[in-house]
């Protein structure tokens, strides 16, 4: 569905940022079903601190792009009532750390409503968190917290990494009728692509990881902010010899086992790289279901590349903090490939 | 006037962004809690309305009773008895049109019976069949709330969405003097005000939270008083007069559905039993207190006002008895069966589609209940050997 | 140090509850350092939901044992504040579930404090923790949530399995002068042990994992409420041949590799057994890292037993959750035992 | 008199758990905010603090501008800036005594930097080369909260611990009127009236959530009248004028030190500047409100009552100037130094003690550094060949 001002207009792929994407989709979204509203601190006037929800406001009106009073379990807990009445919130958190307070509402109810009621009282909700580092952020403006979201069953979780997927996974979130937990890279905001506008990509099914590049000699498994890193890593690991794939895995939860076991059947080794810790984070998941389902095809364990596990750093020193392609490279290298020959 | 309105030497006009303050006056509660029964407005009490709620009051105590004998025969997991509140309880049904909304607090089963919730349904989280027996929906009550004042967030939500929708519905919520102290409370009394909700927000202050008194709880005058902080009207009624919490509370709901935004109610109360069938309340309060607050029970209030004005004969009684014993004999009867589960239920409501790993796990339990299946019918077999021909 | 009733007593083991054990805990730390404060709600004149705080107030005052008003966020918060000025608070959460409106406290700031002031304010804080199911309550009330607690570096995670560990583990607790989010297995309150109140076990060092069953032919790497289970399917593997070594983790935060990996490398083969849902949960993080670490003397891929990734089910349906002997000795049986002939 | 006081046919005496209750008339606000400048009570005002309060004014505007500047050089990473609240500020910090603690807001820089806490250390969060820059203890001033008013309990807890221990200690905790919507906040000051903990809580009313007006924030008549719903008084003030605000904190500071328990003081006052000098205000205020605000600047508000009576000539005028200059000038040159900083800082202070897996990353880390330092090393060598043999 085209919006009006998408009408006649010669369309064609010209570089767009993801917020961009972002802001589309949620348009897009909300003139497609006027059930859709957004709401968060900020949102309104100001179009939200990263601009995603920018012009909102103005062409849908203040009822639909709402200014909230400053009080994350509020917002949660009041776009749990509009769902129950048959809306789809769309719920803007400011940054990752102020999602915390909303925590209970998460996951004691926006979690189980569903189960709760079998079934009859689903939350089609989304909740839209600024997330990771790599921006300079001061403290509680960088954090990693997928991990809290994964291990909370009732939650679909997904990241879009890329241009189009922030278009497509964002408007497949909100017609999910679960409530997806929507991660975007904050690093990744003004990072461009070429991408149509007037044609965007059709809506992704939630759920289904990505081969990003094809290679070879071992999987690099990633997601979000992470995937530019792999993708530079799996460049510079030519020099080397190591032919490496790359899988996207776009959604968390649920997660794309079939995907990402073929691509660690196919090459036998795999690292896992994300920006959240690495103790008690996604990565302990992903090695071990792909241990357990991929053992005999493994010639070396699946190694983690992750952020340190300390409270996220200030912004002069996160980058000793953030995974980077030497990292990923040194996994890499220790994936035994002397037993190779 | 505020400081934004004062005129002076160095002080301008008042800028436009601190519009509207409003006066704090008509917010506050009276000093004393409203009350009809034993007053000269009682003798203004419609007998209609005055033989409803007394049938319903009666009711209600017999279905406390009942429930709470049930959990003594382990048909119930655990049951929070609403003894001693049940002018509050009905009131708060019976004061919603059809349309409406109520958002109970996991001790407010016989608020959602009171609105026509099957009992049984009402008492299934309590039972430990489901987490919540009824569709919400059918009678537009939510599911009983067990994380305190969370639900209060949601009845604003929902309030506030049927007003975008321009549907006539009033959201009336449930929270106990305890659930106040909450960020959840605050938060939602918030959002209602400032989006003029049509919530009307009833706490059942019944002098506890389990073991802790009010005045551990909370230093305010009393709990209607928190309203002028967010802007909104607060009422304080006596909550063992149920004629007096049924004419506030739908002044709430008439004042809510005109617009006028939400409401905050403090029934005073009293929770005449322990905390839940597993409480010990000797630990923490006398029977003297107890004893003080059976002289000003609910359903002895109403009765004796009806005996006054002559609106209850034996006839009346008798009806009200056995409305109340057909409702204990009935909840007893099934609530003695033993309820059929299907542990593949488990899986089938986390998701609209479970995920592929809970696919993988639904697939294991299956097969556990298949080899347990098995098992059992061989150990009948094994015990009647000579049925294992037939 | 013993408290004035102990002196003179004859003393002798005999059974004692895991909850009776955690009560004298509390008791003998608080008389032995007057900055130990206990707060919560129903900690004072009830004893606590669950009666471990049982007589304190009576035996330390009010001020002391302090029952708060019911907002989780208060209470760890004004705690963050006492222990700011030098006391020791000990906050008892009243279930799994009620610890989450205080979630923002305790990752934005009881996590951070010491981290954020470079060790100038660290906080001597024990967030008394009870968790676990298999006690019929309903909704809400029996979460296992240590994987949230686990991936949140700056938190020190700690959950006893015995009476004496009871004891043991939370004097230790307190005693350190770091956080430590301290996990109460509900459903072992009431089980049973000898033991001497009048000697108690000396207070463990928070970090070492223990076998508590020696064994060749595999390890179960488990903690609190499954212990039990661990022991159990131990016992009843020897019918089928196998002789199960079980680890006791303990704690989870500090991990213990040592004695976990040790175990490993011995019998080559591990299942990892918890309550709490599998995926994002704590065996992934295990799982990951004894393969990273044993990845050469394994036999067959670390399996995990774990709670079904489902929200805590309703009582009747409880049994079919927790995992039991069976799934364990399933799991054990999974292990590619064909591989050794 | 409340329903638990009254006797009457069925009404016993009321059970003592309802005690106490309290009158709410004494805990309101005025309804107007206090001021003293442009009143005639600025007559009695002390000449000596007229000036320090000025000169403290002063600096603090120039502090604001030199912070601001130093953001568009890259010098801090964010700052969010206090003109226009500087009376706030400068008030919250002079009402102390050293043995109390403040509890600032991520804005409130100006307010530490005013308690005696080095400039460069207060900045360091905002500079981004560690969280917290100074020694809490060292000025009993906890580290800069950003999540907002999360700070607010650990005031009372603090105080609350001091009182315990007997120590005469008086905390005072500043949010925003945005902060005020958090759960921590109603959490926070019900902790505090139920324990009568000795806190102040200012609340600095500007007017502003990032872009969202106070309209949207709260329909309430005041933010002050929020703290009868605590059971504490609420007092409005004039947050501009820097007299009032330092007469109101200290007559609360008074209070909670004698024993009264908490004080909630709404400071109305105005953010001159954007949020921060990321944010963009022209997306969301008119010029016309910040210029009518303008008119009634703090600073200004103060220099006509110096001037008015005669305290401020051209040698007090000149010191000021030259006071704030020097502390400008001490802040470029401090701040234009890069920090030295060591990585491995990042593993000293989780824990105690590093847990294995921090030890193992620390080395990771260590190995990394030094493979770094060699690699910069040997580029160094080859971009200058000739100094390889040195
Ligand atoms: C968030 C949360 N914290 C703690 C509990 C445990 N709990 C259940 S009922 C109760 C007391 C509730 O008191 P009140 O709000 O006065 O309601 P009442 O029981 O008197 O109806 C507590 C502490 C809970 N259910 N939710
Ligand atoms: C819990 C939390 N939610 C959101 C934010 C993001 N945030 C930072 S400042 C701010 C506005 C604060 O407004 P106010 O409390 O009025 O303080 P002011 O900025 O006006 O000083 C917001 C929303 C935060 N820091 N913490
Ligand atoms: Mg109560
Ligand atoms: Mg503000």
């Amino acid at each position: 569905m085209t919006t009006a001002t998408a009408a006649g207009a010669a369309t064609a792929a010209r570089p767009a940022t993801l917020a961009q994407a972002l802001t589309r989709a949620l348009r897009d979204a909300m003139a497609a079903d006027p059930a859709v509203h957004v709401l968060g601190e900020d949102v309104g006037a100001l179009g939200g601190v990263f601009r995603v929800t920018d012009g909102l406001a103005a062409e849908f009106g203040e009822d639909r792009c709402t200014d909230t009073p400053l009080a994350e379990a509020g917002i949660l807990g009041t776009a749990v009532g509009m769902a129950m009445y048959g809306l789809r919130p769309v719920v803007e958190m400011q940054f990752d750390a102020f999602a915390y307070p909303a925590f209970e509402q998460l996951v004691s109810h926006v979690a189980r409503m569903r189960n709760r009621t079998r079934g009859a009282m689903p939350l089609p909700l989304t909740i839209r968190i600024p997330y990771g580092g790599g921006i300079g952020g001061v403290e509680h403006h960088s954090d990693s917290s997928e991990a809290y979201y994964m291990a909370t069953p009732g939650l679909h979780v997904v990241t879009p990494a890329t241009v189009a997927d922030a278009y497509g996974l964002l408007r497949a979130a909100i017609a999910s009728d679960d409530p997806v937990v929507f991660l975007e890279p904050k690093r990744l905001y003004w990072s461009k692509d070429a991408w149509d506008p007037e044609e965007p990509t059709p809506v992704e099914p939630v759920g289904r990881a990505v081969v990003r590049r094809p290679g070879r000699s071992a999987t690099l498994v990633t997601y979000g902010p992470s995937l530019p890193v792999c993708l530079e890593a799996a460049e510079a690991a030519r020099a080397e010899g190591w032919d490496l794939e790359v899988v996207d895995l776009r959604s968390l939860v649920p997660f794309d086992d079939e995907t990402v076991c073929a691509s660690v059947r196919r090459t036998g080794r795999a690292v896992v790289v994300h920006e959240s810790g690495s103790f008690g984070g996604p990565g302990g998941e992903i090695a071990a279901r792909v241990t357990e389902r991929c053992f005999h095809h493994l010639e070396a364990p699946v190694l983690r590349v992750a952020g340190l596990d300390i409270p996220y750093p200030p912004p002069m020193l996160e980058r000793h903090h953030l995974p980077g392609v030497d990292r990923v490279l040194d996994a890499v290298g220790r994936l035994q490939w002397e037993a190779e020959s | 006037m505020t400081v934004l309105e004062q005129r002076g030497t160095y002080r301008p006009a008042p800028p436009p962004a601190w519009q509207p303050r409003t006066d704090p006056a008509p917010l506050l509660p009276d000093a004393e809690p409203y009350r009809v029964l034993g007053t000269g407005a009682a003798d203004r009490a419609d007998p209609g309305l005055l033989r409803t709620l007394h049938a319903r009051l009666v009711t209600g105590r017999r279905y406390n009773a009942q429930a709470t004998a049930l959990t003594r025969q382990g048909r119930l997991a655990v049951y929070p008895s609403s003894t001693g509140q049940e002018a509050c309880e009905v009131a708060a049904a019976l004061v919603l049109a059809d349309r409406d909304w109520l958002f109970p607090s996991y001790r407010d089963t016989l608020a959602v019976i009171t609105r026509g919730v099957d009992p049984v349904q009402a008492l299934t989280l309590l039972r430990g069949d489901w987490h919540t027996g009824y569709d919400p929906y059918e009678h537009r009550v939510a599911p009983l709330s067990t994380p305190l004042a969370t639900q209060l967030p949601h009845a604003v939500g929902l309030a506030h969405a049927a007003r975008l929708r321009g549907d006539d519905v009033v959201a009336l919520a449930m929270v106990g003097d305890g659930g106040t102290s909450e960020g959840d409370f605050h938060e939602a009394l918030n959002f209602a005000a400032v989006q003029r909700a049509p919530v009307v927000f009833l706490v059942q202050n019944n002098g506890f939270a389990i073991s802790v008194p009010l005045a551990k709880q909370t230093a305010a005058p009393s709990l209607a008083h928190k309203a002028v902080g967010y802007g909104m009207p607060g009422r304080l009624v006596d909550g063992n007069d149920a004629v007096a919490v049924h004419e506030v509370l739908s002044d709430a709901v008439r004042h809510a559905r005109a617009g006028g935004g939400p409401v905050l109610v403090e029934a005073v109360t009293y929770r005449l039993e322990a905390h839940t069938n597993a409480d010990d309340a000797t630990r923490y309060r006398g029977d003297a207190e107890v004893e003080t607050w059976r002289g000003h029970d609910p359903v002895d209030l109403l009765e004796r006002e009806l005996t006054r004005r002559g609106l209850l004969d034996e006839d009346a009684r008798r009806a009200v008895r056995e409305e109340s014993e057909a409702l204990a004999a009935d909840l007893r009867a099934r609530l003695h069966e033993d309820p059929v589960l299907d542990p593949m239920d488990l899986f089938a409501h986390v998701y609209a589609e479970p995920t592929p790993h809970l696919r993988e796990q639904r697939e294991l339990l299956r097969a556990e209940l298949a080899a347990e299946a098995e098992a059992n019918a061989d150990a009948e077999a094994q015990a009647a050997p000579e049925g294992a021909t037939r």
